[in-house]
């Protein structure tokens, strides 16, 4: 019967993700004739914005690009601009951002897991309801996010559009009260992090499977890589940052929505499955285990468990933040280190003409940043390539693959299949829109 | 009473304002004894037409939001303009400093003519905003207090003196002392002088006191070694759209 | 940081229970509240209390009724922020906290045995009010009496029954004008109330003049009075300021070397001819 | 005993001792030569050379935001509290100590103040002489207030080895009793505290063109002056002088409701005449609507109002206006404007 079904889904404005998506479906007597995501946020135009402007300046702009991971753009950014200014930070200054991309890593995901992918899992429209039915989840999960942020509250001074991360380093530093403040929280976040992969062990994702090239960062030392190495595949690709574009390889297919990104294949994956196939080894032997008990190992093929991948990485950045914490405490955080900048008005960092790019794996996959400036510090060309732009070829891919698998369901269910499947990916669509060249579909 | 239906709404912005919701933690299931969340796209996939109060997210940049903020405006008794992009244009009026079909070819190049846009406004500037919670992203205490006013269903004036005068209560090292130029003077209170606690400078994100000394200001500004536009791009970054309200 | 409790704030309300309340206009609402035991306001005349609401803030109100009415006082709250809106809520039966009463209100003792010409513009009325039933209530203590009023339209009339009441009277010499009506059967005077100050007829050397209305009306209205050869330590004005604390402090109602809320509201035009910030 | 000396060698042993007594604040570096009073717990934490710090111990008797009413709606009950703490201030200059002095006196003034009254009363004061010109803003001889003038319990200056201690109150000498690290001083002592007197009067000039005495009588004539034009072009209202003035105590009066949208408080915030708000009222009049009447405003509640209603000058000299005015709007300069615009009229 499958075979001669008509499937017409219509997903406007897809609901829990960030940004304005649809996806439309539409089979014909059981044939596939359109299977694709639709991106219709209004645009931005942040890298045009940026033109004129001080690169000093970029970092507190394109944290504006999102809310979610304000913290990942600001630190991609800062990554380039200290790049195009030939600037080393100091190891302080990186042991403190490291810290930093920890906490939106966490938050980011315990949003995603709590309030935007458990719902689907337990057959309701959004959290609201199990305030009732799952009250002590829904707290958790408002305090675990609460914790995060009030990590970031202290570290930078707000989680979103973080305030003391510059470029050049950090305009306020943790004292030693705020060391052990921060550390009283996030051992306090433990046994919620224990609770949280329990539940997810106790939750049942959708089986399907569809091999394709994994993205990350990769690096030769024992840390799990999310600010510094260069550019790696399970294709076996190995690029340096600056080559970026090789990689995003960015082309326009016609009868598509997106400018699509692919690698070594027609399409490839970032985030935090690609992250965990990539660089399983390299985990906190505490997330390892989490990663045991929710029996996921590279390389695993199942998009809808890039869940799982997060949770598991949420082990490992709050045990590596505890560390970061402990080492500070122990070697003392170093005051004289803290820096303003402004618009360089004492000239604190020495301008020059270049370019830079900076490379973060951020919540949802590797984000790139590239400025070019002039020898007065003047932003002259600014490009941004988001993790979900890398992802939607390959999201419309895995739908084109599991539509005719679940041909047999009822149309309801495959919309939900295919909403949660896009969810899986943790789209962050308002992002992507800014800067792949997507085909505006009027609303 | 019964608990007045609240909906969110986002246009152009990063979203990060109604995210700042979600930050409250447990203290949001406090608020949501007193509202009803009616929808909350970004964590809700409930939807309702039917609301009291609209709370308005993001700067209007296409025909299509123009329409949208009209239509919304039209059922919602009470209408807030939430966060820096909606109170005041913020950050994307940063795109009103160029013409717009370049600003489109730079991005998007060809394809530029898919993405009609015009130039950004706050919605104040298309429809009429019963409140304003000021701020990119917004401050969450001052969200509540709009909030308690709504419920209560009296006015509530942003502070209208500058983000010094919190800065100084808060007794901060001037920005200025330390050689570096800051837009607190000009820039409305209400924020607790946030990023200047946080040893950064004000950025302006909630906007221009009503009445600036701009000249002065400017005088003030130049007296540091930089050069004029990056001080006009400095005041420019969140209130470019301020000048459709002067021209109005 | 410790806390204690204090029984003697200057910030401390009592419960002033709201015995009557009366939408006059769309804008403005009276209200009739009594405190505590029936305890009297004990105010004077032109005197002002503090109105609270928990949660929501204060605001200075001046007392309408006279301190001839016993038991109870009555405010108009005029809808124009946040406490006055939340103000015109309120109903007979709900409870706002009174701090007062605050200021120096009219002279009655000095007024005395003289004559007296009222000038009251728009919201004016309001604490002219309480001076002007004082008077009637004790009319044999007081001269000549000259009531001048004027609003915007006829509608905007503010305590129409008692203002027709006091026109009636015949120990009384009353005028009204409005800016503007289209009603055409209106046959009252029409334009400034400064045009009505020139028909009364008066003895300078014993009337009091008391003026109360928005701050552009004084000027004007002052030049005619000095015009009839008033003497300026014989003409009283009531100043309206931003007010917080009532009590001398907070330093917003100051005019100069003024505090408005302890030195005032009531002024004798001697007081203040030469602050520039005054008028 | 009137006199005592402290060795400066038992100056840090000093401030740890009084730090197990009582909480302890004086004026810590906070770089770029600024200062504030903070809590210490040793004499190393204190500054005792410093400039006038951000904000005039003032904080600690009239706090920035202050809790005056506590009241819950549904019980029907309302309550007025107090909010205090024991301390000690140690190293207020002598232009802060006249800038406590006129707070005094205004909330002494009838009706009471009980809130500051009463916190006033819990704080000990222990002063310090500023031997020489803090910088060039600082103006105490215009007002005569380079000199200590009472207004504390213990008052320190400097002298070659050690702090001679004048003992003013038994406040005081219970603290030198308390800490027994002080000795009475003796006669040398007293010379050298009269040889820096003597040559603070010889470096403590009048920093303006007219004499302390006849300074209000030049603003009485100084209402229509051209100098507040200038001032008005150049103000830019970021109300950083009144908010950093020791004797300014303006205020607003907030109310906030939890979120049971029962329990709440009324709260008082400092609040100040350069706002552009301060004066307005419904109906959109604002009083001082220009900057330039603001900053009139500001003067002549220094130089003229409250001499004419405490016979003092409000201003006390520790130049923080000046120090932190973005426009540079000076008050030396603004009333040697002043004299000068007089003189050119005549
Ligand atoms: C002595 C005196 C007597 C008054 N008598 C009356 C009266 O009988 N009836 C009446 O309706 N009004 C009267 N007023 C005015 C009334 O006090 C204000 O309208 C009221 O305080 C505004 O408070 P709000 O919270 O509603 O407004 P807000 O929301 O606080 O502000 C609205 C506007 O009012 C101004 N304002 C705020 N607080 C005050 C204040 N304390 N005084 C003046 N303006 C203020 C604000 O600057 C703003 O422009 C009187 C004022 C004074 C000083
Ligand atoms: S105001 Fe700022 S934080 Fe809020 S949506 Fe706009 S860009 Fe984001
Ligand atoms: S740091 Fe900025 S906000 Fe603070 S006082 Fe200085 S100029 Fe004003
Ligand atoms: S300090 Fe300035 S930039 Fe920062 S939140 Fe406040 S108004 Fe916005």
């Amino acid at each position: 019967m499958s075979a001669s079904k008509n499937v017409k889904v219509n997903v406007e404005y897809l609901t829990r993700v960030e940004g304005h998506g649809n996806i439309v479906v539409n089979v014909k007597d059981g044939k596939m004739e359109e299977c694709r995501l639709d991106i219709v946020e209004a645009p931005r135009f942040f890298e045009g914005m940026l033109r004129g402007r001080s690169i000093f300046e970029a970092q507190h702009i394109t944290s504006r690009i999102c809310g979610i991971c304000a913290c990942g753009h600001s630190l991609a950014s800062i990554l380039a601009a200290e790049d195009a200014l030939g600037f080393t930070p100091s190891a302080q200054t990186v042991k403190l951002r490291k810290l930093l991309l920890h906490q939106e890593m966490l938050d980011s995901h315990i949003l995603h897991i709590y309030l935007l992918v458990a719902p689907d899992l337990l057959g309701v429209k959004s959290f609201v309801p199990l305030i009732d039915t799952h009250n002590t989840v829904v707290r958790r999960a408002l305090r675990m996010k609460k914790n995060c942020n009030d990590v970031c509250d202290i570290l930078v001074g707000r989680h979103i559009h973080p305030i003391s991360s510059i470029v050049g380093g950090f305009t306020k530093l943790p004292q030693p009260k705020d060391l052990d403040a921060m550390l009283e929280i996030l051992k306090g976040l433990q046994p919620d992090m224990e609770a949280t992969i329990e539940l997810l062990g106790a939750l049942k994702f959708p089986e399907f499977s569809r091999p394709t090239e994994y993205v990350a960062l990769v690096n030769n030392t024992n840390e799990y890589p999310l600010m510094e190495g260069e550019l790696g595949s399970t294709d076996g690709l190995k690029l340096n940052k600056k080559d970026y574009r090789k990689l995003t390889n960015e082309f326009v297919v016609d009868h598509s929505s997106a400018k699509h990104a692919k690698a070594s294949r027609e399409s490839y994956m970032v985030g935090a499955l690609a992250r965990l196939n990539l660089n399983y080894d390299k985990l906190h032997p505490k997330a390892k285990k989490a990663a045991e008990f929710l029996k996921i190992k590279p390389v695993c093929t199942n998009p809808f468990l890039n869940t799982v991948a997060q949770a598991v990485e949420c082990v490992h950045c709050l045990e590596d933040s505890i560390a970061i914490l402990e080492d500070f405490k122990e070697n003392g955080v170093k005051q004289e280190e803290v820096i303003i900048v402004g618009l360089n008005e004492k000239g604190t960092i020495p301008v020059k003409a270049g370019k830079g790019v900076g490379a973060v794996e951020v919540p949802r996959g590797i984000l790139f940043h590239n400025y070019e400036i002039d020898d007065t510090g003047k932003i002259i060309n600014a490009n941004c390539i988001i993790p979900t732009g890398q992802n939607c070829n390959n999201i419309e891919r895995d739908m084109q693959k599991l539509v005719p698998e679940i041909l047999d369901k009822t149309e309801e269910e495959i919309t939900l299949m295919m909403e949660m499947l896009v969810r899986a990916y943790d789209p962050c669509i308002s992002c992507s829109a800014h800067f792949l060249n997507v085909k505006y579909v009027n609303r | 009473m019964s608990k007045p239906r609240v909906a969110f709404f986002d246009f152009t912005c990063c979203e990060g304002c109604q995210l700042q919701v979600a930050n409250f933690g447990e203290t949001l299931l406090d608020i949501l004894n007193l509202i009803e969340v009616v929808t909350f796209r970004e964590a809700m996939s409930e939807k309702s037409e039917d609301y009291d109060v609209a709370i308005i997210e993001g700067s209007i940049t296409t025909e299509h939001d123009v329409e949208r903020i009209k239509h919304i405006r039209s059922r919602a008794k009470v209408l807030v303009a939430y966060g820096s992009c909606a109170t005041i244009g913020g950050i994307n009026g940063m795109k009103n400093k160029f013409p717009l079909d370049e600003i489109g070819k730079y991005v998007y190049q060809d394809k530029a003519k898919h993405f009609p846009t015009l130039p950004t406004r706050a919605v104040h500037q298309v429809v009429k905003v019963d409140y304003f919670v000021n701020g990119c992203p917004v401050y969450q205490p001052e969200f509540v207090k709009v909030l308690k006013c709504i419920l209560a269903g009296i006015p509530y004036a942003v502070p209208d003196y500058a983000v010094c005068v919190e800065c100084k209560l808060n007794e901060n090292v001037c920005m200025y002392d330390k050689g570096i130029t800051c837009l607190g003077p000009v820039t409305k209170a209400g924020c607790n002088s946030w990023c200047i606690n946080n040893g950064n400078i004000c950025y302006g994100c909630r906007g221009m006191v009503t009445n600036p000394a701009k000249n002065g200001q400017m005088d003030i500004l130049k007296k540091f070694n930089i050069a004029l536009d990056w001080i006009i791009n400095k005041l420019d970054m969140y209130n470019k759209p301020r000048e459709l309200d002067e021209r109005k | 940081m410790k806390t204690a409790k204090l029984t003697d704030s200057e910030y401390l309300v009592k419960a002033g229970k709201i015995i009557r309340a009366r939408q006059m206009t769309k804008i403005e609402k009276l209200f009739e509240i009594s405190l505590p035991g029936g305890e009297s306001l004990d105010h004077e005349p032109g005197q002002f209390v503090m109105v609270s609401i928990p949660g929501v803030g204060e605001a200075p109100l001046s007392i309408s009724s006279s301190p001839t009415k016993r038991g109870s006082f009555e405010i108009v709250v005029r809808n124009v922020g946040k406490v006055t809106n939340a103000l015109h809520k309120f109903d007979t039966g709900d409870t706002v906290g009174i701090r007062g009463p605050f200021g120096k209100g009219f002279p009655v003792q000095i007024l005395e045995g003289n004559d007296l010409l009222f000038v009251a513009g728009g919201l004016g009325i309001v604490p002219l009010r309480s001076l002007i039933n004082f008077v009637i209530d004790n009319r044999r203590d007081f001269g000549k009496v000259n009531i001048l009023l004027g609003c915007k339209t006829p509608q905007d009339m503010l305590f129409g029954e008692e203002v027709d009441s006091w026109s009636k009277r015949l120990d009384v010499n009353f005028d009204i004008t409005v800016d503007r009506c289209e009603d055409p059967d209106y046959n009252g005077n029409i334009g400034l109330i400064t045009k009505l100050i020139p028909g009364v007829t008066l003895d300078p050397e014993r009337t009091f003049a008391a003026v109360i209305g928005p701050p552009i009306m004084y000027k004007f209205v002052i030049i005619e009075l000095l015009k009839k050869n008033i003497p300026e330590r014989q003409i009283l004005v009531s100043l309206e300021r931003h007010m917080k604390c009532g009590i001398g402090k907070c330093g917003h109602c100051q005019i100069q070397n003024y505090y408005c809320c302890k030195d005032g509201p009531v002024f004798t035009y001697d007081q203040i001819k030469d602050k520039k910030e005054a008028l | 005993m009137q006199y005592q000396v402290l060795k400066k060698s038992s100056f840090n042993d000093f401030i740890a001792s009084l730090a197990r007594i009582e909480k302890v604040v004086a004026p810590v570096a906070r770089g770029y030569n600024t200062f504030s009073f903070q809590e210490v717990k040793d004499g190393q934490d204190v500054a005792v050379k410093y400039i006038p710090t951000i904000l005039p111990p003032k904080k600690y008797f009239f706090p920035q935001r202050e809790k005056l009413i506590e009241f819950n709606k549904s019980a029907g009950t309302l309550e007025a509290l107090l909010e205090y703490e024991k301390m000690v201030i140690f190293g207020v200059h002598t232009c802060d100590l006249a800038g406590i002095q006129c707070l005094n006196m205004v909330f002494s003034d009838k009706p009471k103040d009980i809130n500051y009254l009463v916190r006033k009363n819990k704080i000990i004061i222990i002063g310090l002489e500023c031997n020489e010109y803090c910088d060039q803003y600082a103006s105490c001889k215009v007002v005569d207030n380079h000199l200590p003038n009472g207004g504390y319990d213990l008052f320190f200056t400097e002298l070659t080895d050690s702090f001679i201690v004048h003992v003013n109150t038994i406040y005081g000498d219970e603290l030198i009793d308390k800490t027994r690290l002080f000795n009475p001083a003796e006669q040398i002592h007293l010379d050298q505290l009269e040889a820096v007197r003597q040559k603070k009067r010889e470096i403590f000039k009048d920093e303006v063109k007219v004499n302390h005495n006849d300074l209000a009588k030049l603003f009485d004539k100084s209402f229509d002056s051209k100098v507040w034009d200038d001032l008005d072009a150049r103000c830019i209202a970021c109300g950083n002088c009144t908010n950093v003035c020791p004797s300014c105590y303006c205020f607003d009066m907030l109310d906030n409701l939890n979120l049971d949208l029962n329990t709440g408080d009324r709260t008082r915030m400092w609040d100040g005449c350069q706002n552009e708000p301060f004066a307005k009222v419904a109906g959109g009049e604002n009083f001082r609507k220009t900057r330039g009447a603001r900053q009139r405003h500001r003067y002549f509640r220094k130089f003229k109002y409250p001499v004419e209603r405490y016979s003092r000058y409000f201003c006390t000299g520790c130049g923080r206006c000046t120090r932190t005015c973005m426009a540079k709007i000076s008050l030396k300069e603004t009333i040697n404007a002043l004299v000068d615009s007089k003189e050119e009229k005549k």
